[in-house]
């Protein structure tokens, strides 16, 4: 059973979650937490699929589809991260 | 028409034909398969093809191969005696003086013909000897190092 | 492309003459080789001097120093009689480029390739410099500075070759200096070159000659300079009035290298830390 | 636990930490080791490529029927010969250009013949028909309303209303209420900034051999920081199957960021099958110049608010990048980057991706990160001058640490950029005295570092020696990392491991050396791999001795009884049980196959004594100390060798290094001459100091150490020039020119 997760956006993607800045989704993974976040917000489904990488408790996953998030997690969302 | 050259390199009697237009460095990778010097130019100004010719340092990329005829050409190659490395190889190895290793073979002939030269270099003497051969790994520190840690020992060899 | 390396002169000149198409002069090679490798030359006749009897030769002459076409600024520093005579103009030409670029690199080289920015053609007119040519007429015998006309061009006509340098003779009360500015330490082309060459009647300047490069489409023998200097012992006075007329002299462009003001003003800090190496040097002191 | 946390708390280490010869170095001394440009196979041909000489044209024809008639000429390939449908439509346009050319030096024909004499006249004999148009190569030109347009279509949804169609995307990150946090503050600086595109600069140009086969079967060997990329890329842009593609990496002679994308190796795929034969291209250095990555150029408005005491109370980043031709500018990352150092309530960092007509940027060591760091560390620098504060301790009071909210978001996990600084105050480097001319400047800096996907495999073989495949190629001496970990696991001697970088046939996909991840991503899989090992290794001695798997444990290098309940048997030492185990049970390969999360973030910070010539604008960097978390360092030399080399990159483009455009839009400086890299006589020794604080991401606590010592150099030395000068300089490089015409201002 999937819980409330808050996510915290980055201030580009407010203007398609109507100026909210941290939204709140059911997820109990990373996988969910996307999908989720696209239905709830349209708007932010070509970054999504553009590539995101999530902050969990300050621990940044850029491919784990399948990490847990707990309902307390600080969860925030940031563009891939790559590198040189 | 190809021209025919014979010439001496790292001690071998070695004959090649060329084109007029082919560098000594196109000659020692393409026709005699000495890859040990680089390519980072063309231009002289990187010393990756770094070699000596009649024990003078030169950019093997800014010689024609058709000038190299009667010449005695050393290259990296010919720098190590069988399985027993210079000094020089030794040192760079120990001091971790390359990265990628690209621009060391043309450190290395280059460092061998100043320290005949100049047996006990100071680090600016090194330095400046050496500013012909961009290394953009390392940041030169552990080179110039190595080159002088080389020096001392051959010194006292 | 057709590769030659005569063994004289005459040879060369010859094989010069009767070419049609477009010829290169091969000594150093290191503005040669890469010229033909970017496509900027195509020339149908490379032509190798190095194997000319004599080209490799330092021979005094009249006191002075004739050094052969081919000679690499290595060789000309490792020259004991020409470095103390002609210091200036031995560290110009080992300025020009890398170590490597020293095993091959020569003055009529340099010279030949007609760049304004040559380290060693300011130290060169600075010390009246001669070059002898030699052409389908004969010989002649040239000042440096009448060989550079433009960018890329030389006054050589059509089958001359550059043979030799020649370094006159100076008095012992006399001394020579070359500095460049460049970004770097090392490997880049002059941005300004400033050559001061001078002898001294007791502490007084009696003679001087200063000129400037990488500041006009050709290297300048700049007069006034060399005026503020005469008769003076380089005090900050005329120091001042040396690097007023220096920068006075100065015509640059706006490139990649430098801007105009500031070539214009290094000039002038230039042509006076350039003389003061050289009074020292005059004197006996470095 | 998950497989990628910190176990090594009390651990004692006997390999890692030490400093062997590195295991490719006998053939990197001696010219045995064979880079890009050093393969060759029977019947190759060379390939070359034609380049536009305009910065924007449209393409009206390609006439190149002369060329294909030269005797010598085996084939010619334009846009037509890939594969229309490619999903990496941007590298491919970038490869080879379709209806438009978009920069100086733009691919857009490229051929094969019997060598490159011939190749390059047939080049000449190509006919091309040019439309030119308007180009632009500013950043903030290219923002302008009027500015000429790049692609029609304009930028992603992100971008707000009323900007230039040259801006691609818009990104903003930060926290709080900057009108109050300023209005708090004492001082309030704010300064304009710029940067000039610096390129990576590697030694070893561009070069591959291609063989494609009729049948769809090929073989590629290429210098590239990732093979597995390569291959999918090449797949994709010839449109054929991933698998049907094998790719050997060479080694790689440097890398930074930039060989981390393809440029010729599609192109000599598609004339090898064009051809039916091998095909080498090696580029020339102009080519790498201007056709390959160099780094965004920049503009950057910032503004901070500091109370007189020291504290930050509010920043504000505005960033633009141009990332050439084609989106993808390393703002997200740079404008993330901006404050990262600092721990603000109010805090603002915005980006702009703008398009102009240059090449594409190319990763470049912490993409995106030196720029922001050198406007941010500027400006702070700025405050400390002017309220007369001390710029190590400011940055100590203000430094982000465990459990700080980081500007982009999340807060922070064990990191060590305090000690980082601490060291600094502490390093006889910053109670030294000056000489006359010269200042000091500090600098902090960030980057994430990056985990990626992973496969290592670790076959034992009988003589007790170890085969470890993996699939990052070593761009900085990573074998020998990856020998000492895994000696380190198994307890056996570093010379027993051998590590080989495979090719794409061998091993699962990895991602490419890139984000500091070999030492962490690769290092932990073979970590992984090597417990995997001992794990069977244990379940061999258990079989041999009788007893319970789980009552075996590895000590040593030996499989022992756990306890005296396991029974009294002899310790078996690595060597017998590899000896035995094809009568055991058979061969013993311990794998690896993940993405690792946990690449911890590292932080610098340098300090850096400058010399300024006041009558020419000449600097001279004088002394230099870098101080970095590497949380753990595997092999200490090489981790030493990555601040030296990151910091005098960073000098570099400090100084000198700079994409010089002509009013026509043609790159200037397209060689090593007037692209003028540090080179030896230029730079002092660069002083070390590595502090380790380990991440909680990785067994012995790795932090990659690869990309980190690029970002603060850029503003340390700004801040030792500007000192030096006592003039602020905001633009790079700080070339003489732009000094001496400061000084001169600032007297006017």
């Amino acid at each position: 059973m999937a819980a409330q997760v808050s996510v915290e956006l980055f201030g580009s993607l407010t203007q398609f979650t109507g100026g909210a800045r941290t939204v709140t989704v059911e997820a109990a993974t990373i996988r969910d937490l996307l999908a989720r976040l696209a239905e709830a917000h349209p708007g932010l489904a070509p970054q999504l699929d553009r590539g995101v990488s999530v902050s969990i408790d300050g621990k940044i996953y850029t491919e784990a589809l399948f990490q847990p998030i707990s309902p307390d997690s600080e969860v925030v969302l940031l563009p891939r991260i790559a590198g040189g | 028409m190809q021209i025919h050259v014979a010439t001496k390199v790292n001690g071998d009697e070695t004959e090649f034909l060329c084109d007029p237009e082919e560098t000594l460095l196109d000659v020692l990778r393409d026709r005699l398969g000495l890859t040990g010097a680089k390519e980072g130019c063309g231009t002289g100004d990187c010393g990756a093809c770094s070699i000596t010719v009649d024990g003078r340092l030169i950019c093997a990329c800014l010689m024609l191969g058709a000038e190299a005829q009667g010449r005695e050409i050393a290259t990296i190659e010919g720098m190590a005696a069988g399985e027993a490395l210079h000094p020089l190889q030794q040192k760079f190895l120990d001091h971790a003086a390359l990265q990628c290793g690209i621009c060391t073979p043309g450190i290395l002939v280059a460092a061998k013909n100043l320290l005949e030269k100049n047996p006990d270099p100071t680090e600016t003497e090194v330095r400046y000897w050496l500013a012909g051969n961009l290394c953009r790994c390392t940041g030169y520190d552990k080179i110039v190092r190595a080159v002088m840690d080389a020096a001392a020992e051959m010194r006292g060899a | 492309m057709r590769y030659e390396a005569p063994n004289t002169l005459d040879r060369a000149v010859d094989l010069l003459a009767a070419e049609g198409g477009v010829t290169r002069i091969l000594a150093g090679g290191t503005d040669v080789l890469v010229q033909l490798r970017s496509g900027m030359i195509e020339p149908d006749l490379i032509l190798d001097i190095k194997r000319i009897d004599g080209i490799y030769d330092i021979v005094q002459e009249a006191g002075g120093y004739r050094v052969g076409a081919a000679v690499p600024g290595a060789m000309l520093g490792e020259h004991e009689g020409v470095s103390a005579m002609w210091p200036g103009v031995v560290e110009a030409l080992e300025l020009v480029g890398s170590t490597q670029v020293q095993g091959r690199a020569t003055l009529a080289g340099n010279l030949c390739n007609a760049s304004p920015a040559a380290d060693s053609v300011p130290a060169m007119i600075a010390a009246a410099a001669t070059v002898r040519l030699h052409g389908p007429d004969g010989t002649r015998d040239v000042p440096v500075e009448e060989i550079g006309v433009a960018p890329g061009k030389t006054s050589l006509k059509k089958g001359e070759i550059v043979g030799s340098v020649f370094l006159p003779p100076r008095s012992d009360r006399a001394g020579d200096a070359y500095l460049r500015f460049i970004p770097r330490t090392e490997m880049d082309i002059a941005v300004v070159g400033a050559a001061v060459s001078l002898s001294l009647d007791g502490d007084t300047v009696a003679d001087a000659r200063v000129s400037l490069g990488a500041v006009a489409p050709t290297a300048l023998l700049v007069e006034d300079a060399a005026k503020a200097l005469i008769g003076t012992t380089a005090d900050e006075a005329a120091c001042t009035a040396l690097a007023a007329a220096a920068s006075a002299a100065c015509n640059p462009i706006d490139d990649k290298r430098g801007t105009v003001d500031f070539r214009v003003k290094v000039a002038g800090v230039l042509a006076t830390r350039a003389a003061k190496i050289a009074m020292a040097r005059a004197k006996g002191d470095a | 636990m998950a497989f990628d946390e910190y176990d090594s708390e009390t651990r004692i280490f006997s390999a890692v930490g030490t400093r062997p010869v590195r295991p490719d170095g006998v053939d990197k001394v001696t010219g045995r080791a064979l880079f890009g440009a050093d393969m060759s196979a029977p019947g190759m041909l060379t390939g070359a490529i034609l380049r536009s000489p305009h910065a924007h044209a449209r393409i009206k024809s390609i006439d190149t029927s002369k060329a294909e008639a030269l005797p010598g000429v085996k084939a010619v390939v334009t846009r037509a010969d890939f594969n229309a449908e490619a999903d990496n439509a941007d590298v491919l346009d970038n490869c080879m250009a379709g209806e438009k050319v978009l920069y100086d030096g733009h691919a857009l024909a490229a051929l094969a013949a019997i060598n490159p004499r011939v190749a390059q006249k047939a080049l000449r004999l190509i006919e091309v028909d040019y439309e030119v148009l308007p180009h632009v190569t500013d950043v903030d030109a290219a923002m302008a309303p009027d500015a000429p347009v790049l692609r029609a279509e304009g930028g992603n949804e992100s971008v707000p209303e009323g900007l230039s169609k040259n801006v691609m995307s818009m990104c903003e990150f930060g926290h709080g209420d900057l009108d109050k946090g300023f209005a708090e503050a004492d001082l309030v600086i704010e300064k304009s900034f710029k940067t000039a595109a610096a390129h990576q600069g590697y030694i070893e140009p561009h070069a591959c051999l291609a063989s494609l086969g009729a049948d769809g079967r090929g073989e590629l060997w290429v210098c590239t920081q990732g093979h597995f990329v390569v291959r999918n890329i090449c797949a994709d842009l010839l449109g054929m199957d991933s698998t049907q593609l094998r790719v050997v990496a060479s080694e790689i002679g440097g890398g930074f960021g930039g060989k981390t994308t393809v440029f010729l190796e599609p192109v000599a795929l598609a004339l090898s099958r064009k051809a039916s034969r091998p095909v080498k291209m090696v580029m020339s250095r102009s080519e790498v110049f201007r056709a390959t990555g160099p780094t965004s150029s920049t503009s950057m408005d910032i503004k901070i608010g500091m109370t007189k005491d020291g504290r930050m109370t509010a920043g504000l980043a505005v960033n633009r990048f141009q990332g050439g031709a084609y989106p993808g500018a390393p703002v997200d990352m740079g404008a993330m980057c901006s404050f990262a150092c600092y721990n603000l309530e109010n805090v603002k960092s915005v980006g702009y991706d703008v398009i102009c007509n240059r090449p594409k940027q190319a990763a470049y060591r912490a993409p995106g990160s030196p720029m922001a760091a050198f406007a941010v560390e500027s400006v702070v620098d700025m405050l400390c001058q002017e309220l007369g504060l001390d710029p190590v301790e400011v940055r100590i009071k203000n430094a982000s640490r465990e459990g700080t909210k980081a500007s982009y978001g999340p807060r922070w996990p064990r990191i060590g950029l305090e000690e980082t600084l601490e060291a600094a105050k502490a390093h006889a480097h910053y109670k030294a005295p000056l000489g006359p001319n010269q200042g000091r400047g500090v600098s902090c800096g960030f980057w994430f570092n990056h985990g990626g996907e992973t496969s290592v495999s670790l076959a034992l073989s009988q003589d007790g020696t170890v085969a470890l495949s993996v699939g990052t190629p070593d761009i900085g001496g990573s074998r020998a990392s990856m020998c000492l970990m895994a000696a380190e696991e198994l307890g056996i001697p570093y010379d027993k491991v051998r590590t080989t970088v495979v090719d794409t046939a061998s091993l699962g996909y990895n991602d490419v050396s890139h984000g500091s991840r070999v030492t962490y991503a690769s290092g932990l899989a073979t970590i992984k791999a090597a417990r995997d090992a001992k794990q069977k290794l244990c379940a061999r001695a258990a079989k041999i001795w009788g007893i319970d798997p789980d009552a075996v444990t590895w000590e040593d290098g030996m499989a022992k009884p756990s306890g005296h309940n396991a029974g009294d048997h002899d310790p078996l030492p690595f060597s017998k049980l590899c000896a035995t185990m094809g009568r055991t049970g058979g061969p013993i390969s311990g794998h690896f196959e993940a993405t690792p999360e946990g690449a911890g973030v590292s932080f610098a910070t340098h300090l850096v004594d400058a010399e300024v010539d006041p009558e020419t604008g000449a600097t001279k960097v004088v002394r230099y100390t870098v101080i970095q978390d590497a949380g753990k360092a595997i092999h200490p030399a090489y981790v030493e060798g990555q601040f030296q080399g990151g910091a005098v990159q960073g000098i570099g483009w400090a100084l000198n290094e700079e994409y010089i455009y002509g009013e026509d839009g043609r790159l200037q400086n397209a060689g090593f001459l007037d692209y003028r890299i540090p080179v030896a006589s230029d730079l002092p020794m660069i002083d070390t100091e590595i502090v380790e604080v380990p991440n909680p991401g990785h067994p012995y606590g790795v932090r990659g150490v690869g990309e980190t010592s690029i970002v603060p150099p850029l503003a340390a030395i700004a801040n030792a020039v500007s000192r030096a000068a006592g003039v602020r300089m905001t633009e790079l490089p700080m070339s003489p020119p732009r000094i001496l015409a400061a000084l001169d201002a600032q007297d006017g």
